[in-house]
């Protein structure tokens, strides 16, 4: 009569890693620790490149900026706040020598206010109280800060001293999963998607909801199965927008038509991640399924993770990427899945994908909070 | 000592008072006068055209007793008769549960 | 960690099961005879031995005190044999668990009188002692049903009167009036309507109200004649000091009487 | 077209009977049928849930029905669970009609899933999974599989409060039962999240701020999501506090029944305080009350608030609406099986009849509350249909369990194994008297005692008591010293009540004792006895007054009561002495969940004429778990030469007592856990008094009245002992009543 007080989980048991085939180079840079990472949570704290430098916060409060070569700390500043959401920053703005052109860094804290700081030295810019709490990176675009709070609320605001575009509402469920989606920046529109399972396009200039579309229906019983969150940030190819509803589905959608291209029953609460050829799916136990991007068919998929609840994957077409229960970071074969190589990156899992900035190097960010910039090379 | 042992005021019927009196008029229905002055203390199983308002408080501490009625007659639906000489108006002062005031 | 205890009675005939089982029934070991009563049904819900298993659970529920699981049971047989013989019984038995209720042992010894505890069971027997008489007016229970009927109304009667005893002791005497309005509204069948008419006539007098008590001593005689003089209590109603509680004997009687 | 049944043939039938089959088919031999009423007559075979398939046509004059009977459910086999047990998930089943004996039915079973799923998410264990299953049997019978997998209970990792700036997150969060888990959690499971507990919550958060002048305050979301692996629950509630606002004036609409002065003394805030809506709404209920006592039973107070904001002012303005005057028609009790309807009837002070009266109502509620054999009461004011200006009122009673016949084997950690037999009820014979026979008998003591009161001797609640007994004390087994008494006695007692809440009691009767001495008692005991006697008579007159507003007689939560006794023992007794008491208890709620009640108990007795002092065997002792927790029961005070236990003439002791919130939740009827100090002695005279000589001690006690018998048990730890007083950690008592 075990599990007396709470019962065992229904996941599966994690498969040990087998020995390191080496069959590919993962070469570690430089590591850095930030605060305590994101503490025990399960927020998506994500570092930001911009220029040369790369900018990272911590769950306890700890903003730092590294050179993105050497990993060499720039500067630090302790924000005092809890923060839930972050670092978000304007990629597209051609900083080139972040010593001197400052831009605006943008971080969500856990009472809901957005903060800006000087990204050449960290000093504060403007904060402004939103209605809740913040979990979703917000989105940094042409001079504007895109806000989502945990309560469906959209705000947007100026970059240089937050003051308020609009405000806009994309709807949320009453029970959802923890966890928001990022909105996807596609140019004049984002594209959020919410507990409801429902897709809203909101314009960057104004906010007027272009496009409002629900896209699953929750199925079940009771109000917990019937949950169809969309909290896997969804991507997109060639015109072909993919997402994935909890525990229901994963789907595909033209959007210039708005049809449905097929649909297929996996499903993942991570980020979704796709290269020229499939979509890359990441049960709940951690089993990846690797989706023709025509047809929806399981090309292939890879149990050799299995439960080693993994991070949201990441990858350059060849190779696929993910950072394992135990701070490895793990390179698969993105054929067929076969593991590759692995090396260890941080002492705990990840709750974001292995970050690519460049041809072939990527930073990792573990929930001990390390950062590291890693390099893969051919055999 | 009166007051020992200690005894509940004993109340019984309808306390109208004169003004609600003042609302009855004959050739009143039935329904008015319900309406007027509230359903009677005696509906009586055997008189069913006569309705009886009577008012009765014994005082627990005193047991004075003050007792009157009113008794209204119709015939065929409406009120015919007005009986209210030994009407008694009875306003009794309000208890006084106060040595510990736990309103509930 | 349920520990499944080997069943003994997996290959036995229906037969055997039965009588195991009406074997525990009538030897008192209730637990074990539910549970043979269900494996019986379990295995084998046709024919005549689960009938006569469906109509034992009623019998055995009610010995057990389990009065609702008994009343359970007699619907369920209902549900399923409606027109057997049987089905008056079950009907029968609705009625008879409906106003038991935990009689301790004591209460045998010092019996609580009915008439002054909750009449609402009074009533739900009653509805369903009718709902028998309707369905089966000749049936083999049709008869006992109305004589508990007539008995549960007079129960209900004698509740009303003893209300309206106290109030008259209490000099409520509106109270006790309206009380026996309610009498004879709705009992006036029963014995207790001449008492009714007794606090009615002795409530006016002390209300002064004459003539309406003239009206009622006159239906009393003419109802009631021997009555007024024979029926001890009448007699205290009427002419007695009401403020004198009743005889401590007296009130013992009473309650050996009514039950 | 229509024809006249000859015949009708059923085909299929295999459990229910033809007789049982023909009862449902509303077609009789030589009934005209036309064939449009087939759908019909089927539409009525299927309502007896026995058939899944029923098929009608007509064969010459003969109606032929084809029906395939559902299949009857045989075993049933549960896998898997284990926070819910197997007996209560077949109870749960067959109350769905899912039970061996039933017809199965697909969509019943549907039911029962998306029900014992909702059960389990109840209980936070979101990630169950349940299937259930049925494969055949041989005659049309199925076995029924469930399967489930519990899963993880999830527990609540973090609840945050946003947009809190007058008050701290953490002052806000010990406001509410859900919490993150702490180390009471295993018990109070208040780190698992339901709907209804949140919105329990949510509304403890609202009353909070609107009971400290937020007049704007408002809930903007309340998001609760569990985390992907279903183990944690994360709840974010954003609020928006506004400012604090006073309360400038406050005024009354509608005052021709109850005039604006009585009105002001009923407002429970000042003007200028900070708006309390808890004290706002007290102010309401009192003038409903006093409404109520002017026979204005459906009376409606609406509370129009005037907000200012500029300078955060609000004026508040009472709109009362009288209604009609209203007369209870009838008071009915319900519940009462063992209680006679007088005994309840003669608690009422609301008569039938009789103008509405709130006071009245309330108070009454409260006297059957306090009636021994009762442990709960509801009541309710049901309108009487077609009469506007009349209501009946239900008392609805739950009886405790019959003390009739009560054979108890106690344990007193002082007075060893107690074997209790009584008998008592409190309507002898349907008479309404109460009528007891004790028998008790331990190492300590053997009594026989009758006793028989009729509490309403008089139709006001005069009441008459006999009391007839004989008691065997051994005081060694006391361990007060080598010495027995007999002791006999006959009394008579009335009790007189003075108003609501105050009686008094008067009485008097005779008792005898006597004393025989054992080789190891102290001297000047055998001296005494030498001197006066060892057979003492005694004729006693006794007198006392109690005033008692506490809510209920056990396991109080509020009121007082106060006792004061005299007993004199009167000349013509062999010995001449008084004995006076003074007695105090009072409740109070302290914060909004926790009791304090403190006691204090003073007792003193001296000869007069001839006799100098107390009779040694008529001393008070201290010590044990009615007097000093912690300390050996009897074993505090003045000491005889060999230092075996004397008492003395004045005791004085007292306590307090602080009683634990959770318990008084749930089962506040049956258990009460809390911590004490305990203080006091007994001293020989009075003016040997000395407060330094006090004894203290503190520690925990648990009641526990248990269907078997009050459980006293207490854990206490003396303060300030001195050298020769001996302690007693750990004293309980089972049985004996408290």
């Amino acid at each position: 009569c075990s599990g007396f007080f709470l019962g065992e989980p229904n996941l599966a048991e994690p498969e040990k890693l087998p020995s390191n085939p080496n069959e590919v180079n993962v070469s570690r840079h430089w590591q850095q620790k930030i605060g305590k990472g994101t503490a025990d949570s399960t927020l998506r704290l994500t570092p930001k490149v911009i220029g040369d430098r790369v900018y990272m916060v911590s769950a306890d409060g700890l903003l730092r900026a590294f050179s993105l070569d050497t990993g060499e700390r720039q500067w630090q500043r302790q924000l005092g706040h809890a923060i839930s959401a972050g670092v978000a920053g304007d990629t597209t703005s051609p900083a080139t020598n972040s010593a001197t052109s400052s831009t605006a860094l943008v971080v969500g804290t856990e009472n809901g206010v957005l903060m800006a700081f000087s990204s050449t030295d960290g000093s504060p810019l403007w904060s402004y109280p939103l209605s809740t709490e913040i979990i979703a990176s917000p989105t940094v675009t042409n001079g504007r800060v895109i806000a989502r709070t945990i309560d469906g609320q959209v705000t947007a605001l100026t970059a240089d001293r937050g003051e308020v575009l609009w405000k806009q509402d994309i709807g949320v469920a009453d029970l959802t999963i923890r966890g928001n989606a990022e909105a996807l920046n596609l140019g004049e529109v984002l594209l959020f998607t919410n507990g409801r399972g429902t897709i809203t396009v909101l314009s960057i200039a104004d906010g007027r909801p272009v496009l409002t579309a629900p896209v699953v229906i929750g199925r079940g019983m009771t109000e917990v199965q019937r949950i169809a969150d969309l909290l896997a940030t969804p991507t997109i190819n060639e015109g072909v927008l993919f997402l994935s509803a909890y525990r229901h589905k994963t789907l595909a959608i033209d959007l210039q038509s708005g049809g449905l291209v097929w649909e297929q029953a996996v499903a993942s609460a991570l980020d979704l991640f796709a290269d020229s050829r499939y979509v890359y799916v990441v049960d709940k136990d951690s089993i990846i399924y690797a989706l023709n991007q025509k047809d929806g068919k399981v090309a292939w998929q890879s149990e050799v993770l299995k439960g080693r609840r993994i991070s949201p994957l990441s990858g350059d077409g060849v190779h696929l990427l993910t950072v394992d229960m135990d701070g490895q970071l793990v390179a698969l074969d993105s054929q067929d899945g076969s593991l590759l190589a692995y090396e260890s990156v941080g002492k705990s899992r990840a709750h974001i994908a292995p970050l690519r900035f460049d041809q072939n190097r990527w930073l990792t960010f573990t929930r001990d909070g390390r950062l590291t910039q890693i390099e893969l090379s051919a055999k | 000592c009166g007051k020992i042992p200690y005894r509940i005021d004993i109340d019984q019927g309808n306390f109208i008072t004169q003004t609600d009196l003042d609302r009855l008029s004959v050739g009143m229905t039935k329904d008015a006068v319900q309406r007027a002055i509230g359903t009677p203390a005696i509906q009586d199983f055997f008189n069913q055209d006569r309705w009886d308002y009577v008012q009765r408080f014994r005082d627990g501490d005193s047991q004075a007793l003050q007792a009157g009625r009113v008794s209204l007659f119709f015939t065929n639906g409406l009120l015919s008769q007005i009986d209210a000489e030994q009407f008694n108006e009875i306003t009794p002062e309000p208890l006084d549960y106060s040595t510990r005031d736990r309103g509930q | 960690c349920s520990t499944v205890s080997e069943d003994k009675t997996l290959g036995w005939s229906v037969q055997r099961i039965y009588s195991e089982a009406k074997e525990n029934l009538d030897g008192g070991s209730y637990r074990p005879a539910r549970e043979l009563y269900g494996k019986l049904l379990a295995r084998y819900p046709f024919g005549r031995y689960a009938q006569q298993a469906q109509l034992d659970l009623i019998q055995l529920e009610y010995k057990d005190r389990e009065f609702d699981q008994a009343i359970a049971q007699a619907d369920k047989f209902l549900q399923l044999y409606p027109t057997s013989p049987y089905a008056d019984y079950a009907r029968y038995m609705k009625g008879v668990i409906s106003y038991s209720r935990d009689v301790g042992i004591i209460d045998k010894l010092v019996p609580t009188n009915i008439a002054q505890s909750d009449q609402a069971l009074m009533k739900k027997a009653f509805e369903a002692f009718q709902a028998l008489v309707e369905q089966n007016p000749e049936g083999k229970y049709s008869e006992d049903a109305q004589l508990r009927m007539i008995f549960l109304n007079n129960i209900n009667a004698e509740h009303e009167i003893y209300v309206a005893e106290y109030y008259l002791r209490r000099g409520a005497y509106l109270a006790a009036v309206n009380r026996a309005k309610y009498v004879l509204e709705n009992y006036q069948t029963t014995p207790s309507a001449a008492l009714a008419l007794g606090v009615k006539v002795r409530a006016y007098r002390e209300l002064n109200l004459p003539d309406l008590a003239d009206d009622a001593m006159r239906v009393l005689t003419l109802n009631f004649p021997d009555e007024i003089t024979a029926n001890e209590r009448l007699v205290h109603l009427l002419t007695g000091d009401l403020q004198k509680k009743r005889g401590f004997f007296s009130s013992i009687r009473q309650t050996l009487s009514t039950n | 077209e229509t024809f006249t049944v000859e015949d009708v043939r059923v085909d299929g039938l295999q459990r229910i009977t033809a007789g049982s089959f023909f009862n449902y088919l509303p077609v009789r031999q030589g009934d005209r049928l036309d064939e449009a009423d087939f759908p019909q007559i089927i539409r009525q075979l299927y309502q007896t849930d026995f058939f899944d398939y029923i098929n009608l046509y007509k064969e010459g004059n003969t109606l032929i029905v084809e029906v395939e009977e559902r299949p009857v459910i045989g075993e049933i086999e549960i896998v898997g669970n284990k926070e819910i047990k197997t007996d209560d998930l077949l109870n749960g089943l067959s109350g769905l009609g899912i039970s061996p004996g039933n017809t199965f039915d697909v969509a019943k079973l549907k039911q029962a899933e998306r029900e014992l799923l909702n059960v389990y998410h109840a209980r936070s264990k979101f990630d169950v999974i349940i299937a259930m299953q049925e494969n055949p049997l041989p005659d049309n019978r199925v076995q029924l599989n469930v399967d489930i997998q519990e899963g993880i209970s999830a527990r609540i990792q973090q609840i945050n409060i946003v947009g809190n700036k007058a008050f701290s997150e953490k002052e806000i969060l010990k406001k509410i039962d859900l919490s993150t888990t702490k180390w009471h959690s295993l018990f109070t499971k208040n780190d698992r999240y339901s709907g209804d507990k949140l919105r329990g919550d949510i509304a403890e958060i609202e009353a909070f701020y609107l009971d400290r002048g937020f007049l704007d305050f408002k809930i903007n979301s309340t998001q609760v999501s569990l985390t992907d692996d279903k183990k944690g629950v994360y709840i974010t509630v954003s609020l928006v506090e506004g400012l604090p606002y006073r309360v400038k004036s406050v005024d009354f609409v509608g005052t021709d029944a109850i005039d604006k002065a009585q009105l002001n003394d009923m407002i429970a805030f000042e003007v200028g305080d900070y708006y309390a809506r808890k004290a706002v709404r007290e102010t309401q209920q009192n003038i409903k009350n006093a409404l109520g006592d002017k026979s204005y039973a459906f009376s409606a107070v609406q509370i129009i608030p005037d907000i200012d904001r500029e300078n955060n002012e609000v004026s508040l303005t009472y709109a009362i609406d009288k209604g009609r005057k209203t007369t209870v028609r009838r008071i009915q009790f319900a519940g009462n099986y063992k209680t006679n309807d007088e005994v309840l009837r003669r608690e009422m002070r609301q008569f039938e009849s009789a103008p509405y009266n709130h006071t009245k109502i309330a108070r009454s509620l409260e006297r059957i509350q306090r009636l021994q054999n009762i442990t709960s009461v509801t009541r309710k004011e049901v309108p009487v249909a077609g009469q506007p200006d009349q209501v009946n009122i239900v008392y609805e009673v739950t009886e405790s369990l019959p003390r009739t016949i009560t054979a108890g084997v106690g344990y007193g950690s002082s007075s060893g194994f107690l074997f209790n037999l009584g008998y008592e009820t409190a309507n002898f014979f349907g008479t309404g008297n109460t009528f007891a026979f004790d028998f008790n008998n331990s190492t300590e003591t053997r009594q026989y005692s009758f006793t028989f009161t009729d509490p309403y001797y008089t139709e006001n609640g005069v009441s008459r008591t006999f009391n007839l007994y004989y008691r065997e004390q051994d005081e060694d087994e006391a361990e007060i010293g080598d010495w027995t008494s007999d002791n006999w006695g006959a009394f008579l007692r009335y009790g007189i009540p003075i108003n609501e809440y105050e009686s008094f009691r008067i009485g008097g009767g005779y008792r005898g004792i006597e004393i025989k001495t054992g080789d190891e008692v102290a001297p000047e005991i055998p001296d005494y006895l030498a001197e006066n006697g060892e057979r003492y008579d005694e004729f006693v007159f006794d007198f006392a007054w109690t005033n008692d507003t506490r809510d209920k007689t056990v396991f109080s939560t509020s009121g007082a009561v106060t006792r004061l006794n005299a007993e004199i023992v009167v000349p013509g007794s062999d010995e001449t002495y008084y004995k006076l008491g003074a007695r105090n208890r009072t409740y109070f709620g302290i914060s909004d969940n926790l009791l304090l009640s403190v006691r204090g108990d003073l007792s003193y007795g001296d000869g007069y004429g001839s006799t100098e002092e107390l009779p040694f065997f008529r001393n008070y002792y201290a010590g044990g778990l009615t007097t000093i927790r912690g300390f050996e029961s009897n074993s505090l005070g003045p000491k005889w030469s060999n230092d075996d236990v004397r008492g003395g003439n004045l005791r004085v002791t007292g306590g307090a007592e602080v009683i634990f919130p959770w318990y008084l939740g749930q089962d506040a009827e049956t258990v009460r856990v809390g911590s004490f100090v305990d203080f006091g002695n007994v001293y020989s005279d009075v003016d040997d008094f000395d407060v330094s000589d006090f004894r203290y001690s503190a520690g925990l006690f648990l009641i526990w009245r248990s269907p078997v018998g009050p459980l006293n048990l207490s854990y206490g730890v003396p303060l300030n002992e001195e050298d020769g007083d001996k302690i007693e950690n750990f004293q309980f008592t089972i049985g004996v009543p408290l």
